[in-house]
């Protein structure tokens, strides 16, 4: 009965932590949410070679350091807190997708630094869920794949897509490598710390890695929604601390501002959803990696963290005042990394309409006819 | 990483099943399913006998005071199945102020004659001591009391008042956090006191509830006495003492109210199928939003309980679940009367007969009485063992460490 | 453009308070609520002999003071403050309904506090505007009136009813006297301030006072929460006051507890929700009596004053912690008020759904059966 | 109680409605409506000099000063007209700060030679004034500002610095609190003074928003320089005159909120309804929550105007009035995001062209960068002009008469 962190956790989050503390500190990760592609390939080389992130939720036998989703979200939390601008979460989330399908050669690749993958499973106008337009074609040289992909995590810059494709055989995943076939176009979105490109496929060269599409995809999903999760709690934690630090130090009325109880009561409300989210988040990257009630925690985890992390994004900048809303103060790129992760995957609303079928109260005929 | 329980437990957990299937009546559904009020009072009467004639009460205690000797994960355990089964640890008040409360803080603080004094005899059931620390003029400022006891010759003679006494109507003792240094400074100047009740010096008189009913007292002093020894920790303790105390309120419930909670919970699902409210979008978000909260419940239940079981005593995260808890209860009340409408309004069905929190389990869900009654009871849940505020002014002094309020005149 | 009350409205709040004090002191509450009627007869002739309340909004050819809604609301308004037991808003509501159908005597009957009236529209586990099960059948010697009415207002005490029953031709509105036929069973409600009954017609006599019920009740309702909205502004402002007295006296921590922000801005935000319900109820007794937007009006004054009271009614005993909980103290009676009329008409989501159609946004047939 | 306009008034307002007939383009749908930002831009400029032309600005001031010597009322009537048809009160924010607040304020309590001197000079343009009253130091606190003047001779000698001056880089001048007087307690010794900001003592440097924009300047002040004359009222009387003024901040808003505010709410239906989430029942709670709420904002807005036409000032109404619309624009501005769903955090579409609140009238309901933005400014909102929680203590200690918090070491 032991839940929480162990100590190797907490080695690993510290040596991660020091090593953020120079790669995405706060210039590094202006510096990098403004060059072209989005992150730094530099600092990216080091996460690989000297931390050996993308390994580390990877079996041995591909190289990795057989890790789950509890170790990597540990790591995700520390990039989530320092807002790091690195294809760790599509290259982690392409990783988890190939254990899931494909064979290991791919996965060693990713896994060992030399080329960051995607998810490429979202349309325009669509959920991540939905039965893809995009078609898959069977030909002599293989399969080709041709339709738009959008909301792709860093799909200007990935090196390899898990492509989601209609065979007539069903929902099927491929591999598409970067290169002819494939365009990507990046989106302005409200984030300038994570890169989405549209990604359109035109007849490109694919692999089939995962025939069995509609069990593999609410899968990996919810992987991705855990994921996110344990990097919104960073999020969450870091908007904490900042608005801690600032209301122990900013003076108003000859006092703290910390020390008026509507800034105290305020960062408690935090402090309880952070500490919801946390544990939510925890559990469910442990239910994931024991094989335990995971769509329903990835559910509960997805919700309660996108909900903090926006909610203590918001109260940051409400007790900084006015330096919160300006450009040179951190407070609204980590509002606005909330803002996008909270609707990245799903909508809160959705988490939850999801939990109620597995508890009991499905949703008939007559109710789907009102959304 | 674990969420497993030991062999051991494992086993203890199997053989409570095995006393539950043995000892409960054929077509068992819970104290909430037992037709009236008063049949429930009765039954609860009787089931606390049965727990102590099976070795079930104190299970955590040291033998030579009538326990078992095992480990606090085992009285886990035990809780968690007598939850399940619809089931209270013994009888309440009495139960959890007596042997959870004063019991455990005895282990930790009372002399070897205290122990053997009132450990058995609250087993037995033949003691029953109610808690008093609240005063008229010290609620969220407990520090403030001023019910004082001054020592004259072998005996403690205290003066003053005690409110929101829980069960004193029916108990046997009182342990009472009074003022026995004047010239200390707040907390400094208190003691934890052991005082019978059934004496000239003590008047006991019921509070009415908005509800209607009595589950509170007030207890006034007036030269009651007590012998000297009866004082736990030393003079000036009363503070320390009563905080470790306060805690073993709150470290089974981190195990308890996930169940008692889901159970509600379900309740509520099956209500809102009988009055047809369970495809309405707007009622299923707020359903599916107290499901994931019932469930980060058990989340945080399980990082206590480790806690716990890390051998340290239940800090900080007691007031996250306090507040978590208290608040996450008001919400689920008003959607229970949300989704009844204004017919839910109009009494009907059994009464909650648990006076705080949920109702038993196996209630009945279609039972007006019942959600109206969880309803105040989940407002006095905001007020009771520290309000909200106060809750709220404990994590951001203690936890994230902000300055304290100026004092006036400080 | 002066939107506030005129000084002729204010004397009459001032007397009325002024009587109230005696007449509806906590211990006369606290008996009226637990006798037999719910009310007290002997107060019931003051109110109407000293102070003609019932007359305040009926037109002066039936006797009546010549005011509007906005004059009773503000005795409304008084009533809640203080907690009235008396059937006052049950006899109001019946001359409003009758004012649009019926002659003038049943009128000035009930205005000059000669008897006492109440509406009958509600019919078990139905809304209140349901096309009735109740049926009203013409016979040689006028119409008979059968079925079943709930959480009728005073419905055990009322001399006249005001019933809506289904006609051949369509649903119409009845005047009933209390008597052969009709037999009233008290419900136990949550509210002991507030006396309901279920009452069953069985072949009751029965005037007809209007035929166009379709067009009638919906009026009579707009009427009946407006009024109702009064009152609840009363029950808040009353809350809000109680909580600030309460705050300004107890000591806790050596302060006020009302120098606590926690405590202040508890408050603050009620008298921001009292502030809104103060305006929307005054704006929808406005607008019924100058004929404006009055069934937009009255649901906004529905839901908000609806959730101003409970508001208010719940934070005050959170104010004043556990001694607000008790049975001694008055604040659960308001809590219990403010609880009954938050549903008792309508409730605030319906309040709202219905503000949508006349903005624009229909629900269409789909959107229908997502109920 | 009457809600009419009085006849004079009514006649106004045609001729206000006639003006805007002859002299807008064909088919104007609102300054939201023009293609890009800089056109929208260029327009308002134009606009406001048509406004001049016509005598539409400064209406409620004597003749004397280039006004029209009408009521406080015609000027309602004249924004809301103007709103109504999409257009703002001249250019912004020079305007506001300039026409509306120093105006409004140098009528009630500036000299006849200020007068004269700056009133005309508003009205044409040629003078444009911002407001210099937070610093780095003193946001919520305004009472503790540190930049300071001293009288030399004929001139006052300013040092500090001012924060979020809204358009400080297109100003002539800036209307500041200064500290007169250090000897005497906070807000004591403060003056009202108006500088010259083209001058070698003043440096303005824009602060960038979290939108990108650059709305907001510093303006710092090394040894600045304005003639004796150019205080407002006596030295010391700065936090008063200062009070008042930003009472007209407010006054006029009673009126031209609701009509923004439900301009934009319609702008979130229609988006409701190209997004098919129309019918969606959570989503119609929230906007019905909305619609509910802006039609309270126009009863508040009744009740302000009320108060300003019996010829009271704006008091603790204005508080009411803040709290609410900012809190209700957080939340409408969420819903919006809501309705989009993740496409909305695309951005694409014209930019919000009102650097606060809502954005203009006519803009388009399907331009996720308006919504963006504007749920930025909705975040601003409970910040500027005195954050939520300032707002709430303004209404428990003045209106419910709650007892102040005790100051550190008093």
């Amino acid at each position: 009965m032991r839940f929480r962190y162990d100590p190797e956790h907490e080695d690993l989050r510290e040596s991660v932590r020091a090593f953020l503390t120079d790669v995405a500190s706060e210039s590094a990760v202006r510096r990098d949410m403004e060059s072209d592609r989005g992150w730094s390939p530099r600092s990216w080389s080091r996460l690989c070679a000297e931390l050996e992130l993308p390994a580390l939720a990877v079996p041995e036998k591909y190289g990795g350091a057989g890790g789950g989703l509890v170790e990597l979200g540990v790591v995700l939390g520390e990039a989530g807190r320092s807002l790091l601008c690195a294809p760790l979460l599509s290259t982690g989330l392409a990783i988890q997708a190939l254990l899931l399908t494909a064979s290991g050669d791919e996965v060693a690749e990713l896994a060992a630094g030399r080329r960051t993958g995607t998810l490429a499973l979202r349309e325009p106008g669509r959920d991540w869920d939905a039965v893809p337009r995009t078609r898959a074609v069977p030909g002599s040289n293989g399969w080709r794949i041709t339709g738009t992909k959008n909301w792709v995590l860093d799909g200007s810059s990935a090196d390899l897509f898990v492509v989601s494709a209609s065979t007539p055989a069903g929902t099927s995943l491929f591999l598409v490598e970067s290169g002819g076939g494939v365009k990507a176009e990046a989106i302005e979105t409200v984030d300038p710390t994570r890169r989405v490109a549209r990604v359109m496929f035109d007849a490109a060269p694919a692999t089939l890695a995962g025939a069995d599409g509609a069990t593999l995809i609410p899968s990996i999903l919810d992987t991705a929604v855990i994921l996110l999760a344990a990097e919104q709690v960073g999020v969450a934690e870091r908007c904490l601390e900042m608005a801690t630090e600032y209301a122990r130090r900013r003076i108003q009325f000859g006092r703290p501002i910390g020390s008026f109880q509507a800034v105290k009561h305020k960062l408690a409300d935090v402090l309880l959803e952070v500490e919801a989210a946390r544990s939510a988040a925890l559990y469910a990257a442990y239910a994931a990696d024991r094989g335990l009630d995971v769509a329903e925690a990835a559910a509960i985890a997805g919700a309660t963290c996108s909900d903090a992390a926006l909610l203590a994004a918001g109260e940051n900048i409400q007790v900084h005042g006015g330096i919160g809303m300006t450009w040179e103060h951190p407070a609204h790129l980590y509002l606005k990394r909330a803002t996008v992760g909270r609707m990245l995957l799903r909508h809160p609303h959705d988490h939850l309409e999801r939990l109620l079928e597995p508890a009991g109260l499905p949703r008939t005929a007559a109710g789907e006819r009102g959304r | 990483m674990d969420l497993d329980y030991p062999p051991q437990v494992a086993e203890f957990r199997a053989e409570v099943r095995a006393v539950l299937a043995e000892e409960l009546p054929d077509g068992w559904a819970g104290t909430g399913a037992i037709a009236t009020a008063e049949e429930t009072r009765a039954f609860v009467r009787e089931w606390r006998r049965t727990m102590y004639r099976r070795g079930l009460l104190g299970v955590a205690w040291p033998l030579e005071y009538g326990g078992r000797g095992l480990t606090m994960l085992h009285q886990v355990a035990l809780v968690e199945e007598l939850t399940r089964a619809g089931l209270p640890f013994g009888e309440q008040p009495a139960d959890s102020t007596g042997v959870k409360m004063l019991g455990n803080t005895l282990l930790r603080f009372g002399t070897e004659e205290q122990k053997r004094a009132i450990l058995p005899a609250l087993l037995s059931g033949e003691q029953r001591w109610c808690q008093g620390f609240s005063e008229p003029g010290a609620g969220s400022d407990l520090a403030s009391v001023t019910t004082r006891a001054r020592l004259e010759g072998e005996e403690w003679v205290v003066d003053g008042q005690k409110t929101w006494t829980s069960g004193a109507h029916t108990a046997t003792g009182i342990f009472a956090l009074v003022r026995t240094d004047p010239a200390a400074p707040r907390h400094r100047g208190l003691s934890f006191l052991l005082i019978p009740l059934d004496q000239p010096g003590v008047d006991v008189r019921p509070i009415r509830h908005a509800t209607g009913g009595t589950d509170f007292c007030e207890v006034f002093f007036d030269a009651a006495r007590t012998p000297a020894g009866m004082i736990v920790g030393r003079p000036g303790d009363g503070w320390t003492v009563a905080s470790v105390l306060l805690t073993f309120e709150r470290g089974e419930e981190a195990a308890t109210n996930p169940i008692h909670f889901r159970a509600e919970l379900d309740r509520l699902f099956e209500l809102a199928r009988r009055k047809g409210r369970d495809q309405d979008p707007v009622i299923r978000q707020w359903l599916a939003r107290a499901r994931a909260r019932v469930e980060v419940m058990r989340y945080l239940g399980y990082r206590i309980l480790s806690d716990v079981m890390a051998g340290g005593e239940l800090g900080h995260a007691s007031s996250v679940s306090k507040l978590y808890w208290s608040e996450y209860h008001r919400e689920v009340t008003e959607l229970a009367l949300d989704i009844q409408g204004l017919d839910g309004l109009a009494l009907t069905g059994k009464e909650a007969t648990r006076p705080l929190r949920t109702d038993d389990p196996g209630a009945d869900p279609s039972s007006s009485r019942s959600w109206w009654n969880v309803s105040l009871n989940a407002r006095a849940g905001t007020i009771y063992a520290g309000t909200s505020e106060i809750q709220r002014n404990i994590l951001a002094e203690r936890v994230l460490g902000l300055p304290r309020e100026p004092r006036p005149g400080s």
